[in-house]
């Protein structure tokens, strides 16, 4: 690659994990970064390593990571050339995009024009159909009454799937089983929509059952070309949000694989998509594949796409949007081994996975051969109640699948997260699931997992029971008085040595 | 020293006793040849049998301790013989008192005076060094005091509210 | 790969982060792990990862690490079926891998027989010799007395190069300018070989001025098939270790590095070999290259390759030595990107490099896109005075050497480790200086750069100075009475935080 | 609190004032405006005119630190008001004490009484927590005397040491 640094400085309007790893690919290009905090997070990751920080505002995301004026204030304020919007706040928001660029900054990201074509899920689904991509029967335009939504319900046959116009993320996401259901799904869809995106407009389609969710990594650059990277089998999800995505899909024949690239290709080409995108389809038992929509941004996943082809889509974004052309044709593309990731989230998976923000007392990441990890914790850091409960992404790659899959539960087993809960556990138990592990997965498998009682295999032996108990003792023998875990474990040993030596 | 250790259902007699540098170690009265080391601020490794446990622990509130090793977590409440006074206490009056766990800062208040309140129910919240604790209900029962305000400050031990 | 474990339990006969290292790969492999410790080591890392450990003796090596009987008794007592010896200690012990052979146990490397044929310098240079490999000028046998000595330099002409002919690692190494310091340089280099090695024997060879080091990493099955996975430049060393590893090569042309990569497997052919192993090469200023010795093991800097060409050598080692065939042939192997390692040390740069042991009171190290780190230690572990001064091997891959170069400064910058002296600062000062980033280096490169004053680009700017003097200013504050930094850094901010709130 | 900071050669005056929950800072007599938060144990996070600095430290001995931020490393001798007697008394006597750091036990000495000694040199290894750490000297001198003997368990602040 060209070693000029295309931008001098770039402000990182997001915050977490990405925002970290945002500005760790400015720091690879030599680019300054400028970090925003709101007051929940002036301790954050994302300010201690970034170049410079500056204050948005209060903690809730409206009055600062959702306030454009405050943004584009702080962008002015640092000199910044250009903006990364991340994933989720104002990232998929044309009129941001268009601000920046009334404001003479360049947005990282699509042009406003094409994120108005696939951001709206409407809209997408009338330029998927005009384009001869396949995509789920029932509504293309928004619902405007429940009597209109029956009425289409009913000529498409139950179950049905409401669906928020607006926004992604399973917010104002409804499957609705009968009749009966659909008055209630209706007017709570409508409220969680307008809730999470501003807009309560909802639309309706077929609901396929135990469907695979796969989408395909597109990036285009802005003269024209335009290449698919592959794709990311995302079908393990919670509240329909995922929690593990990798690619290659297991179980995904080749000529299936290159007709959603193409697919999502010609969808991209026919908004003039430029910057990174990704086109979500849902695929059936019988590999038919359906466009679902398109996320106009960077995705979550992305590390997984990383990892597989060697790519550094942060990079490129930011070439991309200093207007250099892609490096690479579709035909240099080469993936290699397999990726999978897992989002290591601050929730309960014993109280249907409710986010549960606290304190992080102990942490002691995995390292070694074949992992990868993107966080925006540290120990000592109390996770906002404020914002998603996403902590970090822990991504393992491996020459093949069953490699893959190895090394992740090899640093599940090392990871040690404590002080708060989190769902660590509960991907011990995915990854030593037989459907799983065998690739045969579907939107229903944590469903399914939950339904049944661990395994007992899972479960601690004699001997761990008894070294834990004693290790129960020590700590408490050497922790009097005791105090809350963050501020006060390493005094416990303090004391207890003093006590020790003085004996 | 001898504690009572639950884990889930089960409730296991840890006796400890210092020679030297050393602990020997009897468990449910059979002693456990043990191989202790305190390896870093909340790390113990124990070999047990030649097979290696290294535990990661912080202790949540008073009675209860997190572990980790080996991919397994859990949570051990722990019956500590010196605190059994408090605890009778606890039983005579079946009134909790809840004392400031760190010095800090009282950010809000998270139960009304009065309010019915779950044991582990968290009453308030501590800031201390930007870092925020919640203070949680050692018992089912009702909130019959409640000795700070939002924004006060105190000390350690200081006493923030009663549980009934 | 098959899925079915090539063992059911290895014991692991190293400490470090090789330990470390070998035993994920164990894990991965779904393989039992047992460690060994000295005294000094039983709060060792490795200990505390491992499925089992048991105590060896004593600290010194001798006693321990070094001792075959109580190695082998070890493994007798945990049942391990295999030995992974690591690098260093028993790693080249020809009597130790037949030793394990007598006890019916599998030792993890080459067989004995081709060990003894190349792990002595003086015999893999007469096996080289006989299949025409280039070698250079010099004794092909130990030198028996000084006036012979004496008699091969005057020969072969000054300078000349005194080396160990039972051991590497830069050990009974000396480079001799003239006759004249040839007396104390031939005593010096036979005392400290008898040291290391337990053999004074030392031989002669003509030394080339700023030559390169490049090896050639190899690698059979018990079949008959081997194969070369590329490359590893080694030049920048001190004290005549290695500091910095990378592959591919800079400068070197295709040409070169087949003809390398043909005679490296000429000479392992020759010797029956198989495992992994490395053969080490001079190349001169005109791309001649010398072939210098074999080491029959893994080699410290072995991540370099596993970045580049995707494999495990680890695993695969294991498997191989199961008798489980090669999976891949010669052309199936197909290198990606760049990638390169920092030795990170317990030394003092200032201070010629001296082991500098202590406690690790901080450690933060960094993460995110292009990272491996394999570290054998922890925040609060004190490392020993007994071994070697390696903690850590950080290593960064790109797609190009430019992204993975980027990708190390950024690690480096990000890396936090307090408590011992190390070498972080110095290899941050190497990733800055041109002739580095140019690929232009030479064992000859570190001797320049501390030749040099630091750049004053390197130094840190006032508005830094007077942060840093507000931080000292602040720990002090909330820090009283002081106390060591491992056992009570976080004790300062309970004592902080309680006489902030009352006041 | 007033400081003297000493990094490499220059000395800067630090003055540190509490109001509330923030701290004012002057800079050899000139405020210097700064965000201040101490994010976590051995970390602290500066805001600087907008740009972030985050240093890591760790107290080598009672009047130094080590700091690490953005990848560049230092030690900071910092003269302290509240400790300027015991300064003082240092140099009335020329004596320097050294107390022990920590609690611990003696693991072994590494200076005979009467030996020269430079500063920073080790004098005795201190061990707690299956953790050793060197007590050195904090001047050049000679090991006047020597208050503990190998194996000797000793409590915070006991004398260990005295150099003349």
């Amino acid at each position: 690659m060209p070693s000029r640094p295309p931008f001098r400085k770039i402000l990182i309007a997001n915050r977490g994990e990405i925002a970290v790893r945002l500005l760790r690919a400015c720091r690879d290009l030599e680019i300054a970064s400028v970090a925003v905090y709101s007051d929940a997070d002036r301790a954050a990751l994302h300010v201690q390593l970034a170049d410079e920080a500056l204050r948005l505002g209060p903690a809730p995301a409206a009055e600062s990571y959702l306030d454009i004026a405050r943004v584009l204030d702080a962008a002015r304020r640092s000199g910044a050339q250009a903006i990364h919007p991340g994933y989720g706040f104002l990232a998929e928001n044309a009129a941001f995009a268009a601000a920046c660029r009334d404001a003479g900054l360049v947005f990282i990201g699509p042009s406003p024009e094409s994120m108005a074509a696939l951001g709206s899920k409407t809209a997408a689904r009338r330029l998927a159909q005009a384009h001869h991509i396949p995509i789920l029967e029932g509504t293309v335009d928004a619902v405007s009454s429940l009597a209109q939504a029956q009425a289409i319900a009913q000529r498409i046959g139950f179950p049905v799937m409401l669906k928020a116009a607006a926004g992604g993320g399973g917010k104002g996401m409804r499957l609705v089983a009968s009749a009966a259901d659909l008055p209630s799904a209706f007017a709570l869809a409508g409220a969680e929509a307008a809730a999470a995106f501003g807009d309560p407009s909802v639309f309706l389609e077929r609901a396929v059952l135990q469907p695979r969710h796969i989408e395909i990594q597109i990036l285009g650059d802005r003269h024209g070309s335009l290449v698919w990277l592959g794709e990311r089998e995302c079908s393990v999800q919670r509240r329909h949000q995922k929690i593990i995505e990798e690619s290659p899909a297991p179980r995904l024949s080749p000529a299936t694989r290159a007709a959603m690239g193409a697919a999502a290709c010609a969808a991209a080409r026919a908004a003039g998509y430029y910057s990174a995108g990704t086109v979500e389809f849902l695929v059936d038992a019988d590999e038919r594949f359906f466009f679902l929509e398109v996320n106009t941004r960077l995705q979550v996943e992305h590390p997984v796409t990383e990892l597989v082809t060697g790519l550094d889509l942060v990079q490129l974004q930011i070439r991309i949007a200093a207007g250099e052309p892609l490096p690479f044709a579709q035909a240099d593309i080469v993936p290699r081994g397999h990726a999978i990731e897992c989002r290591i989230c601050a929730e309960d998976p014993e109280q249907d996975f409710m986010p549960s923000p606290g304190t992080v007392a102990r942490l002691v990441p995995p390292a070694g051969p074949g992992l990868r990890e993107d966080s925006g914790i540290y120990q000592g850091w109390t996770v906002p109640l404020e914002y998603d409960p996403l902590l970090s992404k822990l991504i393992a790659w491996g020459e093949d699948r069953p490699q893959a899959l190895a090394r992740m539960r090899r640093a599940l087993r090392e990871y040690q997260l404590g002080g708060l809960r989190h769902n660590l556990g509960f991907f011990r138990r995915i990854f030593a699931d037989p459907d799983f592990c065998a690739g045969r997965t579907d939107t229903g498998t944590v469903a399914r997992l939950l339904a049944q009682p661990p395994p007992p295999s899972l479960a601690p032996d004699p001997a761990w029971q008894d070294a834990a108990a004693l290790a129960a003792a020590l700590a408490t023998a050497a922790a009097l008085p005791p105090q809350p875990a963050a501020a006060s474990t390493p005094s416990h040993w303090q004391r207890a040595a003093r006590t020790e030596a003085l004996r | 020293m001898i504690y009572e250790i639950q884990i889930g259902e089960a409730v296991r007699k840890l006796e400890l006793t210092r020679d030297g540098d050393a602990w020997s170690v009897a468990l449910d009265g059979q002693p456990l040849p043990a191989d202790i080391a305190l390896v870093a601020p909340g790390t113990i490794s124990l070999l047990l049998a030649g097979r290696s446990f290294t535990f990661a622990y912080a202790s949540a509130d008073p009675s209860s301790v997190w572990l980790a090793a080996a991919g397994h977590e859990t949570r051990a409440e722990v019956r500590d013989p010196r605190r059994r006074l408090a605890q009778r206490h606890f039983h005579l009056t079946g009134r909790a008192r809840l004392n400031a766990p760190m010095a800090g800062k009282v950010v809000r208040l998270l139960a009304e005076l009065g309010a019915t309140v779950e044991a582990g129910q968290g009453l308030l919240v501590l800031e201390a060094m930007k870092m925020q604790n919640e203070v949680r209900s050692p018992k089912s029962g009702t909130l019959v005091s409640l000795a700070v305000a939002a924004g006060a400050a105190v000390a350690t031990g200081q006493l923030l509210a009663e549980v009934e």
